[in-house]
């Protein structure tokens, strides 16, 4: 269990910089490159939570789709590659406050409800398979409908995006 | 669950003939994209009639449903096709008719991607009828999905016009991070729970909860909604994105998006968060009292019509956020707060989408939104005038026109509840419909008592689909006002099993 | 492991999120830090599932990747025909309409 | 004709309507409607007369005390009238048809009971309302009888009068019409049987006034007349109003005068809602008669044509207030407690009238107004003679009154018509030998209002005199006797200077013809003789008049005093040989008010007719009205025109002040306030819209934080 | 078979002829002013045929009963009756929707378009007469707010410079006080069982606890008392009334007040009776404050038609001092001073409405020696004055003295001396009204004719002012003198109320 711990700690502390850095750099493509680290980050604490299939759906979707996504949108947006200084907005401290307010409701809500409880050792591992039932059969509709849904988005943003 | 996945899996139930209407609308849905690809520029109008005929073909099996009568439950309680479920997605289907008829020459004229249009105007109806089913926390964020994303892009659909550009950019950020502030709040009710379904829920969470965590469970998913439904403060983006958007697609964001927020709203509290009153009820009370105010008060200072009707839609939301503020004081008190919200809901869609159809018949000929521009346009244009009086007043609660029945069952749902609390808001609900009377009577003065602007008088040329948008709304609208019965029956039939 | 300490990072990445669509203006920026809500939102969905042994919360986690890759595709497509009419993506600029 | 005595009010009423739509277009422009009806009203006024004086006095009604040895309030009466009115408690369901009032039998008791003649009631239903049944029917008894017949003749001389008098007026034919409704307004009143009926009468009457001092509208000065006549009976009508809801209540929800008189003199309703009713009928009173304090608006209703002041002063109008004190006394009776002598409202009002209308008429040039103010001074009398008990006096002296000064008015009227004026000083004198029948005439009257004995206005004044020495008053003995000194002396000055002296007028005055100098001649001879149907030893007019109210009221009868009637007519005699000696001889302090500083100040008090006219006109009513007066008399009207003027100006600028200030600024401000409050509001709210997406983005955010903050740590439960 | 259906015709005859008006050609104005005639006469007729078949002995009783399902869902039902409080009332809204008609003949103001004229004052008509005659709380409310809308558009399309303003403001108040009015009507359901029934919640409207009483009656107090108007709320009206159209003025004074103050007798004291007493010496209070402040509005006024709507503001101040009252005495007085009101001042206003089309002005400063110009004008406006201040023998007499007598004596359990001080104060307000309209009459009729209008041809009266006005001045005349053709109306109904007020109340 140590192991585990030491190995969270060392992910918590990348994501939580990465993240900081996502919102903070000068540089926009750096910022993909932070947001790289901490979707892996997440999908390292997947496996932690042992939920491999989920892992690596992360890596490929997020990692290997939405980023990709997020790079070519900036190239063709044709923002600034180096740094700019003017990313942020003028409420930026406004955000801060907001989000540490947040961070605090968010922090006491979580510590009264889960202050010391451990998740369970040994349970029932969820396996990819069990997923897979799940979706097949309790979540069929959904399943069906996300498929409508990706469509839509498909058509959808073709036309959106296209040039006419 | 576990040895050999192949012989563990076992075909779920399915019934098909509660899925009829959602899996004849899918259909339709894919027709329309592929007839789209095989008819020519000139002839695009068939996807639209394909698109109207198919709608009315998806009530069909609403019909058939609603004679038979049975609450038809599948996966565990996680979808539901009862009486609820069919009166709203008939209006569902029935506002999305409506609004094809209202796009049909709209989009046109513009020279718009009428397939797609119509295509992911249909995608975004199968969200919300999917939503009138949903009682999962999961079914219910896919539905919300389904009938966002393709309204995003919607509101962008005039893609050379910057406000339109606009007006997509804001429904779309704002309506994902609400999305994103839901969906954590799914998390924390889904970790307080163990499960997804609203029934379960309920019985997990038992009566009156003081952990705070399923508290702000609770609040998030409904900002969610309150997002969807544009209530003060979660509203910013609706005047905006009306404003931009094509005008029919702002008719259908204002009703049918509208409706669907409502409806996994009624879902979420009436069904899996029944036993939390002591959270949501205070909350609904400050959303409404704020959501009516202030729609109120800064609709009194617009210009624009639609702008005014966007503000006029938050205020209107405020309204059926009323019978949520007070529906929590028992069984009873909940079956009138949902009658209440689900009559208010019938109506609304009926003058509301109304009064946009007269914008959007208006605009043909001013070409503005400005509320000036309708000066003087009684003398050219009088079946129109009377009309968007109708649909105005109707939206104010003056009788014989729909409004007022709505209004009454709003009141007499507060008034029900009879806590100080409850009487209070309906004061202040009374109050705010005198304020709204205001800018509501403004627009009918300027149709009735003021000079035309411009002096053009040339008779405004209403297209026939238009008309028949227009009929079909005023038509219920009168017919609503003068013998509710009809429809309060919907209303009650539409009742939720509370537990 | 303690349940708290995957639902506090989590927090943690929201709220970077939410300071990240707060504060960035460019457009493309803002929708990264939406992904941060959104994978802050599918950390707790799992460490729930662990914790209360529910598959749910995986399938959970999935339904909303899926819908967030849709979501992405959809933001860049309107944020791509912003630039293109505007020439910027800076979303202070887009304020045409307000009142 | 008794039983039918609605007849006689009818007729007037038709001839108005006739004359109103059909008038125009008749050969002699209405007036002959007018006279025909108002004829045949007095022809029947005098069958029910004779029908009244044939009546079998059968009534017998005890007197609640001894003749002479009234002792106020003593056990004796109280029980008597209280033993009476056990038999016949008020409101009693009798009257349906016919004679119902009459069947209340007085107990023939071993007192000595006084037979009179039982009332003729007839009644028919006017109206439910609630629990009561009010009934509209017409009461008629002497008083009754004896107003009808003075009301139809005075009348009728009028009418005739008029037809010459006003001939070639543009509106002789409203004039007529109205004319006729005036006269139907007094009779309704007196045939009344309730008081809301009287009160029918009674606005009837301030109509017609209203149009007929208002005539010649087209002058301001005339206009402002009538609406200050309107405005300020009005005003003591409030008193009316509220005292006949007083007493409709006090007699147990009744409007019949004969059960609210049975009521009040029978003891069961408490002293102090008596006296509350009668003081607010009072109000009426000083309103409708012209009493001091409200007498102001009388002299300038001589704007109206004289006929109509003829009329008004004899016989409708103002004697309508006297009326109704007689008609209603035992309310005064039992509210003022009359019988207990000293001094009360009533006779005080009436006494204090006396004398300074008397006072004020020395002053006046305008023959009108010296007839007018001698008027005001005259109901005083009749006031105060009811004021001390004298019921029979009181009522007496209207109807002699009645004659003589609507012939004096008449013969002012005549003499006008000769001179086109009506300034004494300026366009009169030495007439006599140019109109030899007026002038007679006017001297008959004056003489008559003088005292002199034996004409008419000797008895009725005597009686009254005597009526308070007897009763306890003796103050308004004195009053009574100063008030006939100054009456004879203002008469002969009246006397003198428009017949006496030389012609200072323009123009060769003439006689007038016949329509004129006959009723003049009529009433001349009424003037003389009237006064012997209550001489002394006969006093038929006391059998004939008086009522079971007035007998159960046990109203004392004197017998003849020759002392007061001597020392009364000597007054007078002095009075008119003082005017004499003034003006024919030149003898006394001539030039007194410019040689005596307090005499100065006197006429000059005199000429501003006390202030009050100013104080009406700048403190009440104000600027409604303002007579064009000269010099010093503009300063005067100004004065006291002043109350029901001054009333107005306050009133005025009260109601700008309101309404300006409070409703369109307060009231209304408050609604507007909330509407632009509304409207600051939105656009306080509008701001937040800013148009930035972030900015909303923060908004909602913020709104997480701060009602997810509240709701989670802020609710328990 | 006629007594069944004869409130459904009266009420929706005039919808079917606005109905029918819609599909009139534009350009056939003759055959609009026809159909609207036909319309409002047979109305009328309805009307007639009603009074005619109506029976005098048991006013109390509900006739002409229609009860039917309508909105089973609140247990809303069409259920309509006269009784003898109603009838008076709905035979002045049919005879007035009539001469109107007539009146407007020739009389159309800016912008003309006589359809929707004529249309809006038949829809007006539906509205009126069904708020008298409905029996349901929703009906009533219904029929309440259905005539807001025509008389918006009637005082903002055709009214005067000002009309906006006064059509929104009228519109406004009366809407704000409806609002509660509803409140107040759902919270009646609930305490009253389920009911919106009005007889039935008569019944059952005793038991309430006290308290829920006094806060409903607040509810519909605020309703009522806005549309009355009493003092404090009756801004709106001098400017509705001085904006609108002649023919709106009318029917704003002669019905549209009515329905508060009917609302009150009818609603407000027989369902509410501990409330009505709690209410009643603040409700007399506003009463005289709204006489003697009527009076004082009216005396500052310089605008004719102002003057007349301020004197509004004081007559039902008597009114509403009348059913203040609680009594027989006072509620009687009520509905004949409604009546008398209606028919005075509606007169009122059609002749104000005349002088400004023949002058071009209604400033009193301006005008004079009409008697001498239009005579028969002048005549009436006299006449209408003197009926207006109460003169005994006509018609506002009878809804003004019975008022001040029954506030000597009020109900059992209110206060007799503040009611007297109210009485005191009511019967010095009758002077205020002599003032004024006097005054009034003064500065128009007499006097001459000023220079700017001196050599001005002024038509007299005619033929369709005639016809309009015959009518009225009659049956001010006539009902000043036999008031019982009133009172034996209203009276048994009246008492049977406030002998069960009384029963419950003392």
């Amino acid at each position: 269990m140590v192991a585990q711990n030491v190995v969270f700690g060392v992910l918590a502390a990348a994501m939580g910089l990465a993240a900081i850095r996502v919102v903070t750099t000068k540089n926009v493509v750096h910022a993909a490159l932070y947001l790289v680290v901490v979707l892996a980050g997440v999908a390292a604490l997947y496996i932690l939570l042992a939920a491999e299939f989920i892992a690596v759906v992360q890596v490929i979707i997020y990692i290997g789709a939405i980023v990709l996504l997020i790079l070519f949108g900036t190239m063709l947006t044709r923002a600034p590659i180096g740094r700019a200084s003017d990313l942020d907005n003028d409420q930026r401290w406004l955000a801060v406050v907001v989000s540490l307010l947040l961070l605090g409701v968010l922090g006491a809500v979580l510590a009264d409800a889960y202050g010391s409880t451990k998740l369970p050792k040994g349970a029932q591992v969820q396996r990819t398979g069990d997923v897979g039932l799940s979706i097949f059969q309790t979540y069929v509709i959904p399943f069906e409908v996300v498929s409508v849904l990706l469509l839509a988005a498909l058509v959808g943003a073709v036309v959106i995006a296209r040039r006419d | 669950m576990t040895g050999l996945l192949a012989a563990a899996f076992e075909a779920p139930y399915l019934d098909y003939a509660a899925l009829a209407p959602e899996m004849v609308l899918t259909g339709v849905l894919l027709a329309v994209l592929v007839v789209d690809l095989f008819v020519d520029e000139g002839r695009k109008a068939v996807v639209a009639q394909l698109a109207g005929v198919g709608l009315l073909a998806s009530l069909l099996p609403i019909v058939f449903l609603a004679v038979d009568g049975n609450d038809r439950s599948m996966f565990s309680g996680a979808y539901v096709v009862d009486d609820f479920a069919l009166v709203l997605k008939a209006l569902f289907l029935v506002s999305g008719y409506v609004v094809l008829l209202m796009s049909a020459d709209h989009i046109e004229e513009g020279d718009y991607w009428k397939g797609e249009y119509t295509f992911l105007l249909l995608s975004s109806l199968l969200g919300m009828v999917v939503m009138c089913s949903s009682r999962d926390l999961l079914t219910i964020f896919v539905a919300l999905e389904l009938l966002s994303i393709p309204a995003y892009m919607l509101a962008g659909w005039r893609k050379r016009d910057l406000r339109s550009n606009e007006a997509a950019l804001k429904y779309y950020l704002l309506g994902v991070l609400s999305s994103a502030v839901m969906l954590y709040g799914m998390s924390l009710v889904f970790g307080a729970t163990g499960t997804t379904v609203l029934e379960d829920i309920a019985r997990e969470l038992g009566d009156n909860t003081s952990e705070p965590l399923v508290k702000l469970g609770i609040f998030f998913i409904v900002v969610g909604f309150a997002f969807k439904v544009s209530a003060v403060p979660f509203h910013f983006w609706a005047p905006d994105t009306y404003e931009g958007a094509p005008t029919p697609v702002t008719a259908f964001l204002s009703v049918a998006s509208k409706a669907a927020g409502f409806v996994a709203l009624l879902q979420l509290v009436f069904v899996g968060f029944f036993g939390q009153d002591n959270v949501w009820q205070p909350l609904f009370w400050v959303l409404a009292a704020l959501t009516m105010t202030v729609g109120n008060l800064v609709a009194l200072r617009q210009t624009n019509v639609v702008r005014l009707l966007a503000y006029s839609s938050v205020a209107q939301a405020g309204y059926m956020l009323v019978p949520f503020a007070v529906g929590g004081s028992g069984d009873a008190a909940a079956r009138t707060a949902q009658t209440a919200a689900i009559v208010y809901l019938l109506i609304y869609a009926a003058m509301n989408l109304g009064a946009f159809a007269v914008v959007i018949a208006v605009a043909r000929k001013t070409r503005s939104g400005e509320v000036s521009s309708y000066g003087g346009l009684f003398t050219y244009a009088p079946g129109l005038t009377v009309l968007m009086t109708v649909f105005l007043f109707s939206l104010a609660g003056i009788p014989p026109f729909g409004g007022w029945f709505a209004k009454l069952y709003i009141f007499k749902s507060a008034v029900d509840a009879g806590t100080g609390w409850s009487v209070a808001l309906a004061v202040i609900t009374g109050v705010n419909s005198v304020i709204a009377l205001f800018y509501y009577a403004s627009v009918a003065r300027e149709m009735w008592m003021r000079p035309v602007p411009d002096e053009d008088v040339t008779p405004v040329r209403v297209p026939p689909a238009l008309g028949a948008a227009l009929a079909i709304t005023a038509l219920a609208v009168v017919a609503i006002g003068i013998y509710p019965q009809a429809f309060a029956r919907l209303g009650d039939l539409a009742e939720l099993a509370v537990r | 492991m303690y349940l708290n300490q995957f639902l506090l990072l989590a927090a943690f990445l929201f709220c970077v999120g939410v300071y990240g669509v707060l504060a960035r203006k460019n457009a493309v920026l803002v929708l990264m830090s939406i992904e941060l809500i959104l994978n802050a939102v599918n950390i707790n969905l799992v460490a729930f599932g662990l914790f209360r042994e529910s598959v749910a919360g995986q399938v959970f986690a999935l339904f909303v990747i899926a819908v967030a890759a849709a979501e992405v595709g959809v933001g860049l497509a309107v944020v791509i025909l912003i630039y293109r009419n505007r020439h910027s993506i800076d979303l202070t600029e887009v304020d045409m309409m307000k009142g | 004709m008794l039983e039918n005595a609605w007849v006689i009010p009818a007729l007037p009423v038709l001839s108005f309507v006739l004359i109103l739509f059909f008038g125009k277009r008749l050969p002699k422009h209405g007036h002959e409607i007018g006279v025909a009806a108002v004829a045949l009203a007095f022809v029947l006024a005098c069958v029910c007369a004779v029908q009244w004086v044939q009546r079998p006095a059968n009534l017998e009604v005890k007197p609640g005390s001894e003749e002479h040895a009234a002792a106020p309030g003593s056990p004796a009466q109280a029980n008597a009238v209280a033993a009476l009115e056990e038999k016949a408690p008020p409101g009693s369901e009798g009257g349906h048809e016919g004679e119902g009032k009459g069947e209340k039998e007085g107990e023939a008791g071993e007192h000595e009971a006084e037979p009179i003649r039982k009332p003729v009631v007839k009644e028919v239903t006017w109206f439910d309302n609630g629990q009561t049944r009010v009934k509209a029917g017409t009461h008629v008894d002497g008083l009754a009888v004896t107003m009808m017949f003075v009301v139809t003749l005075i009348s009728l001389l009028v009418h005739v009068f008029s037809t010459s008098y006003m001939h070639g007026d543009r509106r002789y034919t409203h004039y007529f019409a109205a004319l006729s409704l005036f006269t139907a307004g007094m009779l309704v009143m007196v045939t009344a049987n309730n008081t809301l009926q009287l009160l029918v009468g009674w606005e009837l009457m301030g109509l017609c006034s209203f149009m007929l001092i208002g005539h010649w509208w087209e002058e301001r000065n005339n206009s402002n007349a009538a609406l200050k006549a309107f405005f300020t009976t009005r005003t003591g009508d409030v008193g009316l109003l509220i005292g006949i809801a007083i007493l409709f209540f006090a007699a147990g929800q009744t409007f019949d005068i004969a059960d609210i008189n049975a009521a009040a003199l029978g003891g069961e309703v408490s002293h102090g809602l008596v006296l509350a009713g009668a003081a607010a009928l009072l109000c009426g009173v000083i309103g409708k008669s012209a009493q001091f304090p409200l007498h102001t608006w009388l002299p300038d209703a001589m704007a109206g044509p004289t006929p109509v002041s003829a009329l008004i002063h004899a016989a409708t109008m103002v004697v309508a207030g006297v009326y109704l004190v007689a008609r209603l006394y035992g309310v005064f009776w039992s509210g003022f407690d009359i019988g207990g002598g000293g001094i009360n409202p009533v006779a005080l009002v009436g006494g204090i009238t006396v004398l300074i209308a008397a006072a004020l008429a020395f002053v006046q040039t305008d023959i009108k107004k010296v007839l007018a103010y001698s008027t005001v001074s005259q109901l005083g009398y009749m006031v105060m003679a009811l004021g001390v008990g004298a019921w029979t006096a009181g009522v007496f002296h209207l109807v002699t009154h009645a004659f003589f000064k609507g012939l004096l008015f008449l013969g002012a009227g005549s003499v006008s018509h000769a001179v086109h004026s009506f300034d004494m000083k300026k366009d009169m004198g030495g007439l006599r030998e140019h109109m030899p029948i007026t002038f007679k005439t006017f001297v008959i009257g004056s003489l008559a209002l003088a005292g002199v004995p034996p004409l008419a206005g000797f008895w009725s004044k005597d009686e009254i005199l005597l009526g308070a020495s007897s009763n306890g008053y003796p103050v308004f003995l004195v009053i009574g006797l100063l008030g006939a000194a100054l009456t004879a002396a203002y008469m002969t000055r009246c006397v003198y200077l428009t017949f006496f002296g030389e012609y200072r007028g323009h123009g060769q005055p003439h006689e007038s013809p016949p329509a004129i100098t006959v009723p003049l001649v009529v009433l001349a001879a009424l003037s003389v003789v009237a006064g012997f149907v209550n001489v002394p030893g006969g006093e038929w007019f006391a059998k004939w008049t008086e009522n079971e109210t007035v007998l159960s009221a046990g109203v004392a009868h004197h017998s003849f005093s020759p002392f007061v009637a001597l020392f009364g007519s000597a007054l007078g005699l002095l009075g008119i040989a003082a005017g004499y000696a003034y003006y024919w001889r030149n003898l006394g302090p001539h030039r007194l008010t410019q040689r005596s500083g307090a005499a100065g100040t006197g006429y000059r008090i005199l000429e501003n007719k006390y202030g009050l006219d100013r104080l009406y006109t700048d403190w009440v009513v104000g600027g409604i009205k303002g007579p064009i007066a000269r010099g010093a008399y503009w300063f005067n009207q100004r004065v006291i025109d002043g109350v029901v003027n001054g009333v107005g100006i306050i009133a005025r600028g009260l109601a700008r002040f309101v309404y300006d200030t409070v409703d369109q600024k307060v009231v209304d401000g408050v609604v507007n306030g909330a509407g632009i409050g509304a409207e600051d509001g939105g656009r306080v709210l509008r701001l937040m819209q800013t148009g930035r997406v972030q900015q909303y983005a923060l908004f909602l955010f913020g709104a997480v934080v701060v009602l997810g903050g509240t709701l989670v740590l802020f609710t328990t439960g | 078979m006629f007594d069944s259906w004869a409130l459904t015709l009266v009420v929706f005859l005039p919808a079917v002829g606005a109905a029918l008006l819609v599909a009139v050609p534009r350009r056939a104005e003759n055959l609009m002013k026809l159909v609207a005639l036909a319309t409002t006469l047979a109305t009328a007729a309805v009307g007639v045929a009603i009074l005619a078949r109506f029976d005098y002995g048991a006013t109390d009783t509900l006739q002409f009963e229609v009860d039917r399902p309508w909105i089973d869902v609140i247990n809303s039902r069409y259920h309509m009756g006269v009784d003898g409080i109603s009838l008076p009332l709905l035979a002045l809204s049919v005879l007035i929707t009539v001469l109107c008609v007539v009146y407007s003949w020739d009389h159309f103001p800016e912008p003309h378009n006589p359809k929707a004229f004529l249309a809006l004052m038949l829809v007006l008509e539906t509205g009126m007469n069904g708020t008298f005659v409905g029996q349901d709380l929703i009906l009533f409310f219904v029929f309440f707010e259905l005539v807001l809308l025509p008389m918006y558009f009637m005082i903002g399309v055709w009214g005067g410079p000002n009309r906006q303003y006064a059509a929104i403001k009228f519109f406004l108040f009366t809407l704000f006080g409806s609002a509660l009015m509803i409140l107040a009507f759902l919270a009646l359901y609930f305490k009253g069982g389920n009911t919106f029934d009005i007889p039935l919640l008569v019944e059952r409207g005793g038991t309430i606890a006290r308290d829920a009483q006094i806060l409903i009656f607040g509810g519909l107090f605020m309703g009522f008392a806005i549309k009355v108007p009493m003092f404090p709320f009756h801004t709106w009206l001098p400017d509705a009334h001085t904006e609108a159209p002649t023919v709106g003025s009318v029917i704003l004074a002669a019905v549209l007040l009515k329905l508060g103050t009917y609302g009150f007798i009818r609603i407000a004291l027989p369902i509410l009776p501990d409330a009505a007493q709690a209410w009643a010496p603040w409700i007399g209070g506003l009463a005289v404050v709204g006489i003697i402040y009527g009076a004082l509005g009216c005396l500052a006024q310089k605008d004719l038609k102002r003057l007349i709507a301020f004197s509004s503001v004081a007559h039902m101040g008597f009114v509403m001092l009348g059913i203040a009252t609680l009594t027989d005495y006072g509620i009687n007085a009520a509905v004949f001073g409604m009546v008398a009101h209606g028919l005075i001042t509606g007169m009122l206003f059609f002749i104000a409405g005349s002088i400004q089309e023949r002058y071009g002005t209604r400033e009193m400063s301006r005008l004079g020696g009409l008697l001498l110009q239009a005579p028969r004008l002048a005549w009436l406006l006299g006449f209408c004055a003197m009926a207006s201040l109460g003169l005994p023998g006509l018609a506002g007499f009878w809804g003004e003295f019975p008022a001040i007598l029954s506030a000597y004596q009020p109900a059992p359990g209110l206060s007799e001396a503040l009611f007297r001080v109210y009485m005191v104060v009511a019967a010095v307000g009758t002077v205020f009204a002599a003032g004024y309209l006097l005054w009034m009459y003064q500065r128009t009729a007499f006097g001459t004719a000023k220079k700017e209008f001196a050599e001005a041809h002024v038509h007299d009266v005619h033929l369709p002012e005639w016809l309009a006005w015959a009518p009225l001045l009659l049956l001010i005349l006539i009902l000043g003198i036999f008031p019982s053709l009133i009172f034996r109306v209203t009276d048994g109904a009246v008492q049977s109320m406030t002998s069960a007020l009384q029963a419950i109340g003392g």
